[in-house]
């Protein structure tokens, strides 16, 4: 590997992750004009054309206000608590497809950071130790508010893994592959002459476990349990100031784009376009790197898609009880997943046999 | 580079895993165990094992780890004074002699790496193979024994329930 | 294990941007401690009790099951890269993965009949 | 991509210290806690090395071996924190020296 290689891939990963991170400013002005938009009401329209300066003015107001750290805490893992949360969002982006390949020098570089064979792994694996923060967190504020909503937010995020991971199995079952790069390519092209040949046709009971797990995973409405302002004050930053507070909420941020992004490539055909193969738009387009602009245009436009239900889920649907929830994972999607993989599986070996 | 990192990583785990075994807060040796199997993790993957750097980090800092966590949160205790080490001559000295008799052992036989050549490039479905054909009767074994280990763990919570008078848990 | 290379790039800048979060906060928001301030945030009333005292054990119960079933999950996964690949050899994986996923479900079964988790 | 034989050679020092540390934790510690998480720390030495040999001298059994140690590991962290709790129930400490009654 030649060192104009490394620079390459090193500005691509920043450009990359500082698209992610963009999410953050962009979720702040849509949730909040959603929210408006859904309770009929105006919303933040003042700064700025429409409001759209908002999400500035909030930035600003969270750096200038009071730092308090309380006097009861854990020094070292309170200030730590909230960069264990962000860290982890921050590194599943790292296998998150989002277009096939751009030129540069004559040379094709992949729009992904990094196109592991272990993909769906590591996402999995780098998600579950987004607990450790807001365990660490609400244990070293030492507030009884803190560590219960701790305790709730970290319970409510292991059950719904095993969801996650099962349904991520039945997508797995049907590419035969980890790498979420291999399963996007897998989507091209139409199926059965009328649908896009995406995975949903293949999974949609994947998809649906799939789609409510990211909710729960997220803590977010109808999954906010860990924060549920009535009972715990706010969970498991309770004590936390301003700017801790807004790194809680760029991961959450940052945890719905990657949770809409893996949705978008396991699911929805990642970087491509229904029913058209990559070959043609080549061929119409003339021009690989037009190409590779489109099928990012493209993943960004399913992925605020997702979003936007993110947000409307959120303001439609009312909280579950700690012990609806569990019930939920364990009674009824635990036991689907299996379903849908033993069905699957089933499948497969008929259609195998004819 | 890759030895570079693997000095990196080595001393990191390492350091990491005397933390475990220093700190006098249990909270912090959890902590501590959490980024030596990070730093384990990264030796698998310089040694080119990345399913199991995955499983590594998916099973052991993913799920045991918050188990560790979550009992001493859940007993959430003073921190326990420890005045004199349990078994201070043994442990001193048994520690000490497997060191020190394993390093001159390895030291003795400097020669022995053979065998230097290219990685498998298709490890994971070697691997995945094998577990379900030359070790399938292992792995069926393994999930019975998890049924076991469920039953086991809610007779003990059981037991102690009954012991306090059905109390709710 | 070269295609890591580009994570580790990843999580240099995942660093630095909770670095410069850090400074941030440390340079630009005023301090001026008083001691309500910095006592325990209990709506207002004085705390009652410490917050490092033990608590039920239901948490636990949820932490193990996680732990156990995480773990037969993760074995569905080498299952299921290889399964179709395996077809053309006859039903065994097939078989296999049914017999392992009956134990998990027995599991299933004994604790929702013994009420573990108290959803009922 | 070669391994460089120095890092064979030293990889086994890191085994050997990480174990030695375990056992140190194991028999000098009185937090039961801690002494739980000193036996994971020799488990990983000794699956450190298993991966070590395995990717090395191209054999899969290693890891395999590894597959089943992790396995082995969850079951018996979850049991053994269990008995953990109960005896903290029965006693009220996770202190070591206070759980002498089967002591002759």
């Amino acid at each position: 590997m030649e060192w104009t290689d490394l620079i390459v891939i090193a500005v691509k990963t920043a450009i990359i992750y500082l698209g992610m991170v963009q999410v953050v400013p962009i979720m702040l002005i849509v949730e909040r004009r959603g929210a408006a938009f859904i309770q009929d009401r105006p919303g933040p329209n003042r700064v700025g054309p429409f409001g759209l300066f908002q999400p500035i003015a909030d930035v600003i107001k969270m750096m200038m206000k009071e730092v308090i750290s309380p006097r009861q805490v854990n020094k070292a893992l309170y200030l730590l608590g909230p960069f264990l949360v962000l860290l982890p969002a921050s590194l599943i982006v790292a296998a998150l497809p989002f277009g096939d390949f751009f030129t540069l020098f004559d040379k094709s570089y992949m729009i992904q950071i990094a196109n592991l064979d272990v993909g769906i792994l590591y996402v999995l694996a780098i998600g579950s130790l987004g607990i450790y923060g807001i365990l660490f967190g609400g244990w070293a504020s030492n507030n009884k508010f803190s560590l219960i909503g701790a305790m709730r937010a970290t319970s409510q995020i292991i059950s719904y893994e095993i969801p996650l991971g099962l349904a991520a199995c039945g997508a797995v079952l049907s590419y035969g592959s980890f790498s979420l790069r291999e399963m996007v390519m897998a989507q091209e092209g139409t199926l059965l002459g009328a649908l896009p040949h995406w995975g949903i046709f293949y999974q949609p009971l994947g998809f649906l476990l799939f789609f409510i797990a990211a909710f729960a995973e997220t803590n977010r409405l109808p999954f906010d349990l860990p924060e549920t302002e009535a009972e715990l004050v706010a969970g498991f930053h309770t004590e936390y100031g301003p700017m801790d507070f807004g790194t809680f909420f760029m991961a959450e941020y940052m945890n719905m784009a990657t949770m809409s992004a893996l949705m978008v490539s396991i699911y929805f055909g990642g970087w491509h376009l229904p029913w058209i193969s990559d070959a043609t738009l080549l061929e119409g387009l003339g021009s690989r790197n037009l190409l590779a602009l489109l099928q990012v245009l493209t993943v960004i436009v399913k992925i605020s898609f997702f979003m936007l239900v993110f947000v409307w889920v959120r303001w439609t649907i009312p909280r579950f009880r700690f012990d609806q929830l569990m019930r939920l994972a364990w009674k009824n999607l635990i036991p689907l997943g299996l379903i849908n993989l033993v069905i699957t599986a089933l499948i497969f070996y008929f259609k195998g046999a004819i | 580079m890759r030895e570079g990192l693997f000095i990196a990583f080595s001393l990191f785990t390492i350091a990491a895993a005397s933390g475990v075994v220093l700190s006098k807060n249990p909270v912090y040796s959890a902590f501590s165990l959490i980024l030596s199997f990070f730093g384990l993790s990264g030796l698998y993957l310089l040694w080119g094992s990345t399913f199991m750097a995955m499983i590594q980090i998916l099973i052991y800092t993913g799920a045991i780890v918050v188990l560790f966590v979550f009992v001493v949160m859940l007993l959430n205790l003073q921190v326990i004074r420890e005045n004199s080490p349990n078994l201070l001559f043994v442990g001193v000295v048994s520690a000490t002699v497997w060191f020190f008799s394993l390093i001159i052992l390895r030291v003795l036989t400097r020669a022995i790496p053979t065998n230097v050549t290219e990685i498998p490039t298709n490890q994971l479905r070697t691997i995945s193979k094998l577990l379900f054909t030359r070790y399938l009767w292992p792995f069926e074994v393994l999930s019975l024994f998890l049924l076991v280990m469920i039953v086991a763990i809610f007779a003990i919570t059981r037991a102690q329930e009954i012991s306090h008078g059905g109390e709710k848990v | 294990m070269e295609a890591f290379l580009p994570v580790g790039f990843l999580f240099i800048f995942a660093l630095l941007l909770c670095i410069g979060l850090f400074t941030v906060k440390r340079l630009l928001g005023p301090r001026n401690p008083i001691a309500s301030k910095l006592s325990v945030y209990e709506c207002g009333v004085a705390p009652e009790g410490n917050a490092r005292a033990p608590f039920k054990t239901h948490f636990y119960l949820i932490a193990v099951l996680f732990l156990l079933f995480d773990v037969e999950a993760a074995f569905f996964f080498p299952w299921a890269l290889v399964y179709k690949e395996s077809l053309a050899q006859g039903p065994a994986l097939l078989i296999a993965m049914l017999v392992y996923m009956g134990f998990l479900v027995l599991g299933l079964v004994y604790i929702f009949r013994k009420d573990c988790l108290r959803l009922n | 991509m070669n391994f460089p034989l120095s890092m064979t050679y030293w990889s086994h020092f890191v085994v050997v210290a990480m174990f030695a540390l375990g056992l140190l934790g194991f028999l000098l510690r009185k937090n039961t806690i801690v002494v739980l998480m000193s036996i994971e720390l020799m488990l990983n030495a000794v699956n450190l090395l298993l991966i070590e040999t395995s990717m090395r001298t191209h054999t899969s059994e290693g890891i395999i071996l590894v597959v089943f140690v992790v396995t082995v590991a969850a079951a018996e962290v979850a049991v053994g924190l269990a008995i953990v709790l109960n005896l903290y129930r029965m006693k009220g400490s996770v202190n070591l020296d206070h759980f002498k009654s089967l002591q002759g």
